[in-house]
C-alpha cells in the first residue's frame, strides 16, 4: 500500500478502525483531540459507534460495557485525563477485560503544560490506578510503527484480557509523516465466546458474571495469576530495538520521541568516532531487560538515560538491569520543552567526554 | 395453593401485614440462617390474591391454583 | 539531502497550513517529510510554530534545533527564531509585521510585506501563501514551483473558484518576490 | 395453573440482602418483567456498586458489575455495541444521585436506549448508612448525627423531576415499594421503560423509593410506616415523563 | 496522658484534628469509613468543617481549595477513590500545596474486596497520578505511630509544599488498640503567609496566583526543583524501624499490619535459634536505602520481602538496594486475605531452611 | 471624572483571549463589579480550565487554577475554610455542563456560599471547538462534522433551567454578552451574587451567553447576529430563581 | 500472658459489639488489648468475626489464627472455627444456632441456648451478652466479672433503666452458663 | 472625552456597531499585535453614552467627562 502523510493521532485512529475497533469513547483534551475528532465521523462510516463523553471518567466506563460485549474498543486521552480514568483502568483490569489506551502526554503534575513529554512513564508502567494491576504499554517511536502497535494491540488485549496502553508523547501524536497502514480487519466477536457477555442469537452458553468483585481468596487466585501473566509478558512479549549496541561504549536507552533526538545524536557523535548505541524500549512493559544482559560491560562505559521527564522515570528500571556494572547518566528535559539537536549532541558528548555526573 | 419457601424467608413480616384475610402468622420456629417464617393459619380462607406473593422481598410465596377443585 | 524548514508567527496567521502543505508537497514529489506543530494555549495572537523537515531518506528526527530555511511571519517570530537559521540558509520575512531591522550577514533575506499585499490581493488569510511562495521563488530547494502549485490545486479543489485564483495569485506574487531576492 | 410464580430470572438461593430490604424486593420485580418478557438470556443487567453489589451472585441472567456511579456509562458502552440486547443499569440513591450525578443526567440527556432503576433508599446502605444525596431533611445518618441540616449539607435531590427537565427521556416514573399495590405500580412501570428500549424509542428511568432497615435502626415493618410519614410525602409518587402515554408501539 | 482504645480509622482523625486540621472532604468507602464519620460531628465542634463530598474527585479538590488558603485539609478514601483522585492529587503536587490524604487500602484491582491489602504501595510510592511527581508516603505500623506520623504530616506537607500521605491497610483501619493522644494544636495560617492566598485583613500582599499550570520553561523547573526535594527526603527524611539487625542472617523487610505478623514470626523462630531481622519503612518514600547499606551481606544469606500483595510491590524497592549482595525471597497474600501467623512462621522458617525459591 | 474607566482588577497587559471573544468581556465585567464593591484584595478568582485559563495572567486579584470541572468544588473548599472572602468561580460549558455537571449540581444543591459566573459559548473554545453540552442542534464543531445529532448526542443543556428545580441557590440568571444592554444587565445578576454571597445568603450563578469566534469560523461581529438568531432563542435569557427579589439586606 | 478469644455469627447477631466491649473492659483493667473485626459485604446475616488479643505488654500482632478462647454464635461460625481453638481452650457455643455436635475432646465447652434465653428475656439482641457472660463465668481469664460488669454499667449508662437491667440479667444468665460448665 | 487604547484593542468592531451616533471607525494602521483599531470620526459628536466601552471586550476605551467644559 502507498505511503500517506498523516498526522500521529490520525494515525493511530485509522490504525484502531482497521484493527476492528469499533467503539470509542473520548473526552477532548490536548494534544490528543484528532484522535477523537477523526472517529466522530470515521467510526460511523464503518459501523461503528462515537460517543464524546460528558468526562474522561464515563469515556472510561462506557469503553468498560463495550469492552464487556466483546467489542473492540478504545479510549484516548492525556495526563489529567489519564489519571481521571484511573479507576476505570483498574476496573479493566480487574473485570479482565481487553480495551486499548492510548496516553499522549504532555507536562506535568497537575495542569501542567499543553506541550509534550515522557512524565507518565512510572504511572503507566507501575500503577495506573490502584490494586496492584499492570499494562503492556507500548510506546513508538515513528508513526508507522505507532500504527503498527495500535494495528495488534487488541491482540494483546484479548489474548490476555486486560488493557493495552499505547503511551505516545504529544510531539508523536501531533507530527506528521508517512505511514502504510494495513488493511482493514472485520470485527469478529465470536473469538470472545469463552468470556464476553457477547451473546448471538444461537449461543446455548449459561449466564455470565463479570465483574471485579471477589471474596478475597478468589481475588488472591486472580492476583496470582495476574502475577503469573506478568512473567509471561517478561518472557515473551519484551519489544526493542537495539541500535549499533556491538561496539558500544556508551549506551543510550531512550524510547519514543526522545530516542528519535538520541538517534540523531548517536548517529551525529559516531561520525566523530563516538562508540555510541541505543536500546529502545518498545515495550517499556515489559522492560526489555534481555538487552541489558547482553551488554559487554568491560567494554561499556556508561549507559545514558534520555527522557523528557524530570526526574527521570526509567532511571531505576535501568539500574535494576544494570545491577551497577556501569554508571547511569541522565540528560532529560520536561515540562513540554523538547530536546533540541544541538543540546543532546552536547549533553551526550560531554557525559562520554567524562565531564558529566 | 399458597407455599412459603423457608429457606428463602428472612421473616420481615410483610407478607402478614399486607393479607387481607388476615390468615398469614408468624411461626415460632427459625430456619437454618435464623429467620422466623410464617404460615397460613386457615388454608381454606386464602382467596389467591397473591397480596402476599408480591410483596415478599425473597419471592419466597408461590401461589398455585387449587387444583382439581 | 535533508533540509529544514521553520515557519513562525502567531496564531491565526496560516503558519500550521502552510507548514501541512509544504510537507504534503515534499512528499507527493516522492520525499520523506516529517512536520512538527507547537503552539501556547491562545488559539489567536499567541506563538505558532511548526518545523518541516524534507528528506530523501527517512527521517531519524523531526526536532531540529537549527534550520537551513525560515518563514517568520511576525516580529516576535523574527527575534525568537533568526538565531535558529543556519549560515547560508534563507530567511523570508513578512516585513508588514517584522518590524525590526533585519541582519543579512551570512544569509539570503526575501522580504515581502505579505500582510499588505494580502490585503490588496482581498484577503489578509492568504499572507501565509504569499511567503510560502517566496520561498519557493528563492529556490530554497525544499519544493519546487510546479509541485506547490499541484498542492494549492488539490488543496482548493473543493472551494469557490475565486478562492483557488486568490491563491494563486498570493504563490505567484510571492514567488517573484523570491526570484528577485536571489536574482 | 401459578398464580404467583417465583421468577427463574432469579437463584434459587436466597438474596445476600438484609431482612426486609426492599432491594431484594426490587431485583424480583425486575427479574418477573424480564420472565414476563422471556428476556432473561438477552437482557444484561449492569449492577452498581452498592447494597445491590450482591445481585452479582443473586440475579439470574447475565451480569455486568460497573464503578461506583458509572452504571449508566457502562449501560451506555453496552448498549451501543449490542442495540439488540435488553440493558439495564440499576442505582442506588449514593450510586446515582452523588458520585455518578454527571453520567446518569448526560446519559439520560443523550436518550441513550437504556433503562435505569433507580433504588433511593435514602442513605448509603453498603457503607453503613451514611448520608446520601436523597437523606430527607433531619434524618440521623452515621455522617449527619444529628440530623442533615439543609445549611450545610443541602437538600434531598429528586431524582425524577431533575431528569424530567430534560428533552431526550422518555419515560420517567416513582413508585414506592411500601404496598403490594406500590410494587404492581412499579412493575407495569418497568415494563414500560423495557418496552420502549426493545421498540428502540429511548431512555427511560424508573425510581422505586426503598428502605434500608438496618442502618435505619427500624424493623421491616417500621419501615413500611417511616416511609409513608417521611419518604413518600417527599419524593411524590407517579409518572414524571412520558412520551409514550397511549402506548409504545 | 492516658492511653485510650481507639479504632485506628478515629484515631487518625482524631490526632488530625489535634494537629490542626479543619477542613475535611471525604466520601464513605470501606474500609475507612470511620474517619468521615468521626469528622463529620468532630470538626464543628472545634469550628473546622467536614463536607461529605459527592465523590471523591470532588472531595479532593474541596482540599485543594482549603489547602490554598492555608488551611490545614484532608481527605481520605481507599482503592477505587484514591484512583479517583489521582488527578486532584496531581494538582495538589502541581500547585505546591499541602494536604494530607489517607489511604485505606483494601484488595484490589477494581472494586477489588473490602478486606485489608498493600496493593496499592507502588500507586502511592511511584505516581498517583499523572506528570511524575511524588509524595511523602508514610506507613504506620501501630495505632500509636499512626496517631504520631498524623500529627506531623502537615508539618511535612508545608515545609514541602506538598501533600503527604498516609498509606495504611484496611487492618489498621479498623482494629483498636491503645493510643496516647497528643495535645491539641491551635491552628494557626500566617506560617503559610509566603505561599497561600491566606489574606488576614491586615495584610499588605500584593495578588497572589496559584496553578498547576506553567508555560514549558517554568514547568521544567519546577520539576527540577522538585527533583531536588526528592533528593533531601532521601538524605533527611526516612524513618525505619531497624529489628533485630545486629546478628541477622535473614533480614525481613515488611511494613504495616504485615510487619507485625512479621515480627510476631520472627521472634517465634527466633526462639528457635533462627536468626532473623526486619527492616521496617516507616517512610516507604522516602525508602530506607541506608539501612540497606549497612547490612553486612557476609553474613545476611537472604532477604524476605513479606507484602499483602501479589505480585510483591516492594521487590524493585529492595532489589535497588541490595543490589544482588543477597538473594531476596518473598512471602504474600493478597486481594484481603490477612496472614496467619502459622502461615507466615512456616512460610518463613521454609525460606531459612532453604526451601523455597 | 471617568465616566467609563477601565477596572484595576485587571492587568494592565492585553488579554489572551482571541479578538472578538466575549470571555474578555465577562472577565472585564466581572472585573467591574469588584472594582465597584471595593473587594479586589478580598476576592478569589477560581480559573477553571479552558480558555478562561488565560486569566491567570490576566485578572488582577488573587487567582486560584481549579482542575477541570471542579471549580465549584475548589470554591467550596476554599470558601468553608474562608467564609469572609469574596469566592467566586468561573466556569466554561465544557468545565460545567458536562465534566463538571456533577460538582455545579451540587454545589448548588448544597447552597454554598459562593458565586459561579458560567460562560456558554456552545463549544470546547480551548481544545479547538469540539461539541460541548450545550452545542446547539445542527451546530457542526470538531466532533459533529455533519451537526449535532439529537439521536446521538441528545440536547444542548440548559443550566439555569436546570439549576433552578433545585431548592436552596438563592440567584440563577442567564444574560447575552452580545449587546451593551445584556452587558449591563449581566453586571447587575454578577453584583446581586455578589451581594448575596458577602450577605452569607447562598449560592447563586449567573450564566453569560458568550460566543468563540474562532472555533465557531466566523467573525466577531458576525457572532453577534449568530448568537441573536441561534443562542439566545434557545438559552432564554432572565431570571430563573431569585430568593432576593426586594433586595440582598 | 497473651490471650486470644474469637467471636463469630453473622451480621447483627452483636460479634463486633461483644468483641468491643471485652477489649475495653480488659483495657480498663489495665491491660493491653487489640480487638479486629473482619466481615462480608453483606450487613447482615453475612459472616462477622472479631478477634481480641488481651495481654499484660504490648501486643505484636493483632492477628491470630488460633484462639485460646471462643465464642461461636451459629452453625457456620462453629464449622469455620472450631478448629482454630487451642488445646485446653474454651469454646462458648449458642446452641441455639449451633446444630452440629459439638467436639469436645481437650477443651472445655459452654453451651448456652443465648438466642432462646434472650427472647425469653425480652430481647433477641442480648444473646451476645449472654454468651460475653458464659465466657467469663467460664473463667476464661480475659477479664473478670466484676470489670465485665462496669462495662455494662458504662456502656449503657446512658440507655433507659431497663435496657440496663435487661444487659444485667443476661450477663448474669451467662455467668451462670459458664460457672456450670467449668465446675 | 474617549481614549482608544490600542494597545489592548484587537479590532473586534464591536464599540462601532454600538455607537449610537456612528461616530467610530476601524482605521488602518495596525497596532503591535498586528490588530487594526478604531478612531473617534467626530469627538464633537460623542454624547458620552459609554456603549462603545461597555461593549469592548478589552476595557480598551475608557471615557472621562469633558474637563471644564
Ligand atoms: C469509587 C468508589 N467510591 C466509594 C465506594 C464505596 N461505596 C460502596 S457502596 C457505596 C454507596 C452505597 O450507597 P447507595 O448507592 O445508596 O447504595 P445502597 O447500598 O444504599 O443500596 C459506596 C460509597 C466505592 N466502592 N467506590
Ligand atoms: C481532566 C481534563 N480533561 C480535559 C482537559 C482538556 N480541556 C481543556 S479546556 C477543555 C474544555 C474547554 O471548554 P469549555 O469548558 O467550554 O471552555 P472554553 O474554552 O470553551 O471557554 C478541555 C476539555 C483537561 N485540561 N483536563
Ligand atoms: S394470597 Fe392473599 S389471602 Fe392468600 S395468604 Fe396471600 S395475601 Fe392472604
Ligand atoms: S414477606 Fe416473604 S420474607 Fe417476609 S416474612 Fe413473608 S415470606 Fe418471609
Ligand atoms: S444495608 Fe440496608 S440497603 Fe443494604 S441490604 Fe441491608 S437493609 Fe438493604
Ligand atoms: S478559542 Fe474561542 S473561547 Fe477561546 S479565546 Fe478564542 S474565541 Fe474565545
Ligand atoms: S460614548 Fe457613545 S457616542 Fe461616544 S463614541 Fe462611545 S458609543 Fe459613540
Ligand atoms: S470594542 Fe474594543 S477591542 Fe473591539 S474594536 Fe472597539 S476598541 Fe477595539
Ligand atoms: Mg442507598
Ligand atoms: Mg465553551
Amino acid at each position: 500500500m502507498a505511503k500517506v502523510l498523516m498526522k500521529g493521532n490520525e494515525a493511530i485512529a485509522e490504525a484502531a478502525v482497521r484493527a476492528g475497533c469499533r467503539f470509542f469513547a473520548g473526552y477532548p483534551i490536548t494534544p490528543q483531540n484528532e484522535i477523537p475528532e477523526y472517529l466522530s465521523w470515521r467510526l460511523p462510516e464503518v459501523g461503528g459507534t462515537f460517543v464524546q463523553g460528558e468526562s474522561e471518567v464515563a469515556s472510561v466506563n462506557m469503553v468498560y460495557g463495550a469492552a464487556a460485549s466483546g467489542c473492540r474498543a478504545m479510549t484516548s486521552s492525556s495526563g489529567p485525563g489519564i489519571s481521571l480514568k484511573a479507576e476505570g483502568i483498574s476496573y479493566l483490569a480487574g473485570t479482565q477485560l481487553p480495551a486499548v489506551i492510548c496516553n499522549i502526554s504532555r507536562g506535568g503534575p497537575g495542569l501542567g503544560s499543553i506541550q509534550p513529554a515522557q512524565q507518565d512513564y512510572l504511572q503507566a508502567t507501575k500503577a495506573l490506578g490502584h490494586g496492584g494491576f499492570k499494562l503492556m504499554v507500548f510506546t513508538p517511536a515513528t508513526l508507522q510503527e505507532a500504527v503498527d502497535i495500535t494495528y495488534k494491540a487488541w491482540d494483546y488485549a484479548e489474548r490476555d484480557r486486560n488493557p493495552v496502553m499505547i503511551l505516545m508523547d504529544g510531539c508523536l501524536g501531533s507530527i506528521m509523516e508517512q505511514v502504510e497502514l494495513p488493511e482493514m480487519k472485520e470485527p469478529d466477536r465470536t473469538h470472545t465466546d469463552k468470556w464476553s457477555l457477547n451473546r448471538p442469537a444461537d449461543s446455548t452458553r449459561g449466564d455470565r458474571v463479570l465483574t471485579p468483585y471477589f471474596p478475597e481468596a478468589l481475588l488472591e487466585l486472580q492476583n496470582t495469576s495476574r502475577a503469573r501473566m506478568y512473567e509471561r509478558w517478561a518472557k515473551n512479549d519484551v519489544q526493542v530495538e537495539e541500535f549499533m549496541l556491538d561496539d558500544a561504549e556508551y549506551v543510550v536507552v531512550a524510547y519514543g520521541i526522545a530516542s528519535r533526538s538520541a538517534k540523531e545524536a548517536i548517529l551525529n557523535l559516531r561520525k566523530e568516532g563516538y562508540k555510541l548505541g541505543m536500546i529502545r524500549p518498545i515495550t517499556v512493559n515489559p522492560f526489555p531487560k534481555a538487552s541489558f544482559e547482553k551488554l559487554d560491560y568491560s567494554r561499556v562505559k556508561g549507559i545514558i538515560d534520555i527522557e523528557l521527564a524530570i526526574p527521570a522515570q526509567m532511571h531505576d528500571d535501568i539500574e535494576l538491569q544494570v545491577k551497577g556494572r556501569a554508571p547511569i547518566y541522565e540528560y532529560c528535559r520536561s515540562g513540554g520543552v523538547l530536546f533540541d539537536d544541538d543540546g543532546i549532541y552536547a549533553a551526550v558528548k560531554k557525559i562520554c567526554d567524562g565531564g558529566a555526573k | 395453593m399458597l407455599s412459603i419457601n423457608e429457606t428463602l424467608c428472612k421473616g420481615c413480616g410483610y407478607c402478614i401485614k399486607y393479607c387481607p384475610k388476615a390468615i398469614l402468622e408468624m411461626g415460632s420456629e427459625r430456619n437454618k440462617k435464623g429467620y422466623f417464617f410464617p404460615h397460613l393459619t386457615d388454608a381454606e380462607k386464602c382467596i389467591a390474591c397473591a397480596m402476599c406473593a408480591t410483596i415478599c422481598p425473597e419471592g419466597a410465596i408461590e401461589l398455585t391454583e387449587k387444583e382439581g377443585e | 539531502m535533508k533540509r529544514t524548514l521553520v515557519i513562525s508567527g502567531s496564531g491565526g496567521q496560516g503558519v500550521m497550513s502552510a507548514g501541512v502543505m509544504i510537507a504534503q508537497t515534499a512528499v507527493d514529489a516522492g520525499n520523506c517529510a516529517t512536520y512538527l506543530p507547537e503552539y501556547g494555549p491562545e488559539q489567536r495572537g499567541g506563538s505558532a510554530k511548526c518545523t518541516v523537515v524534507v528528506d530523501e531518506n527517512e527521517i531519524i528526527s523531526p526536532l531540529a534545533s537549527k534550520c537551513d530555511t525560515l518563514i517568520v511571519m511576525n516580529e516576535q517570530a523574527y527575534e525568537k527564531f533568526a538565531k535558529t537559521l543556519r549560515a547560508g540558509g534563507i530567511l523570508v520575512a513578512n516585513t508588514s509585521r517584522v518590524e525590526s531591522e533585519i541582519k543579512k550577514d551570512g544569509i539570503t533575506v526575501v522580504e515581502v510585506p505579505a500582510d499588505d499585499l494580502a490585503v490588496e490581493l482581498g484577503n489578509i488569510k492568504c499572507a501565509n501563501i504569499i511567503l510560502m511562495g517566496a520561498l519557493v521563488g528563492s529556490e530554497a530547494g525544499i519544493i519546487s514551483e510546479d509541485a506547490i502549485l499541484k498542492s494549492l490545486d488539490k488543496k482548493f479543489a473543493s472551494k469557490k473558484k475565486e478562492v483557488l485564483e486568490l491563491n494563486h495569485k498570493a504563490l505567484q506574487l510571492g514567488i517573484e518576490y523570491g526570484k528577485k531576492a536571489i536574482g | 395453573m401459578a398464580v404467583y410464580k417465583r421468577p427463574d430470572t432469579l437463584k434459587k438461593t436466597p438474596s445476600g440482602f438484609c431482612p426486609g430490604c426492599m432491594h431484594s424486593l426490587a431485583t424480583k420485580l425486575i427479574a418477573e418483567v424480564v420472565d414476563e418478557m422471556g428476556q432473561h438470556k438477552n437482557c444484561v443487567h449492569i449492577v452498581p456498586v452498592g447494597c445491590a453489589t450482591l445481585n452479582l451472585v443473586y440475579w439470574g441472567g447475565d451480569v455486568l458489575g460497573a464503578a461506583h456511579g458509572r452504571a449508566p456509562a457502562v449501560a451506555t458502552g453496552f448498549k451501543r455495541s449490542n442495540p439488540d440486547r435488553l440493558v439495564f443499569a440499576y442505582q442506588g440513591d449514593g450510586d446515582c444521585a452523588a458520585i455518578g450525578l454527571a453520567e446518569i443526567m448526560n446519559a439520560a440527556n443523550r436518550g441513550e436506549n437504556i433503562t435505569v432503576i433507580f433504588f433511593n433508599n435514602q442513605t448509603y446502605g453498603m457503607t453503613g448508612g451514611q448520608m446520601a444525596p436523597t437523606t430527607l431533611i433531619g434524618q440521623k445518618t452515621t455522617t449527619t448525627r444529628y440530623g442533615r441540616d439543609p445549611e450545610t449539607t443541602g437538600y434531598p435531590l429528586r431524582m425524577c423531576e431533575l431528569l424530567a427537565t430534560l428533552e431526550a427521556p422518555a419515560f420517567i416514573a416513582r413508585y414506592p415499594l411500601t404496598t403490594p399495590k406500590g410494587c404492581r405500580d412499579a412493575k407495569k412501570a418497568i415494563r414500560k421503560g423495557f418496552d420502549i428500549q426493545m421498540a428502540g424509542k429511548g431512555f427511560s428511568f424508573i425510581e422505586l423509593l426503598g428502605n434500608c432497615p438496618t442502618n435505619w435502626g427500624l424493623t421491616p415493618l417500621q419501615t413500611l410506616d417511616y416511609m409513608e410519614t417521611n419518604t413518600i410525602p417527599y419524593f411524590v409518587p407517579g409518572v414524571y415523563k412520558d412520551k409514550f402515554k397511549d402506548g409504545v408501539k
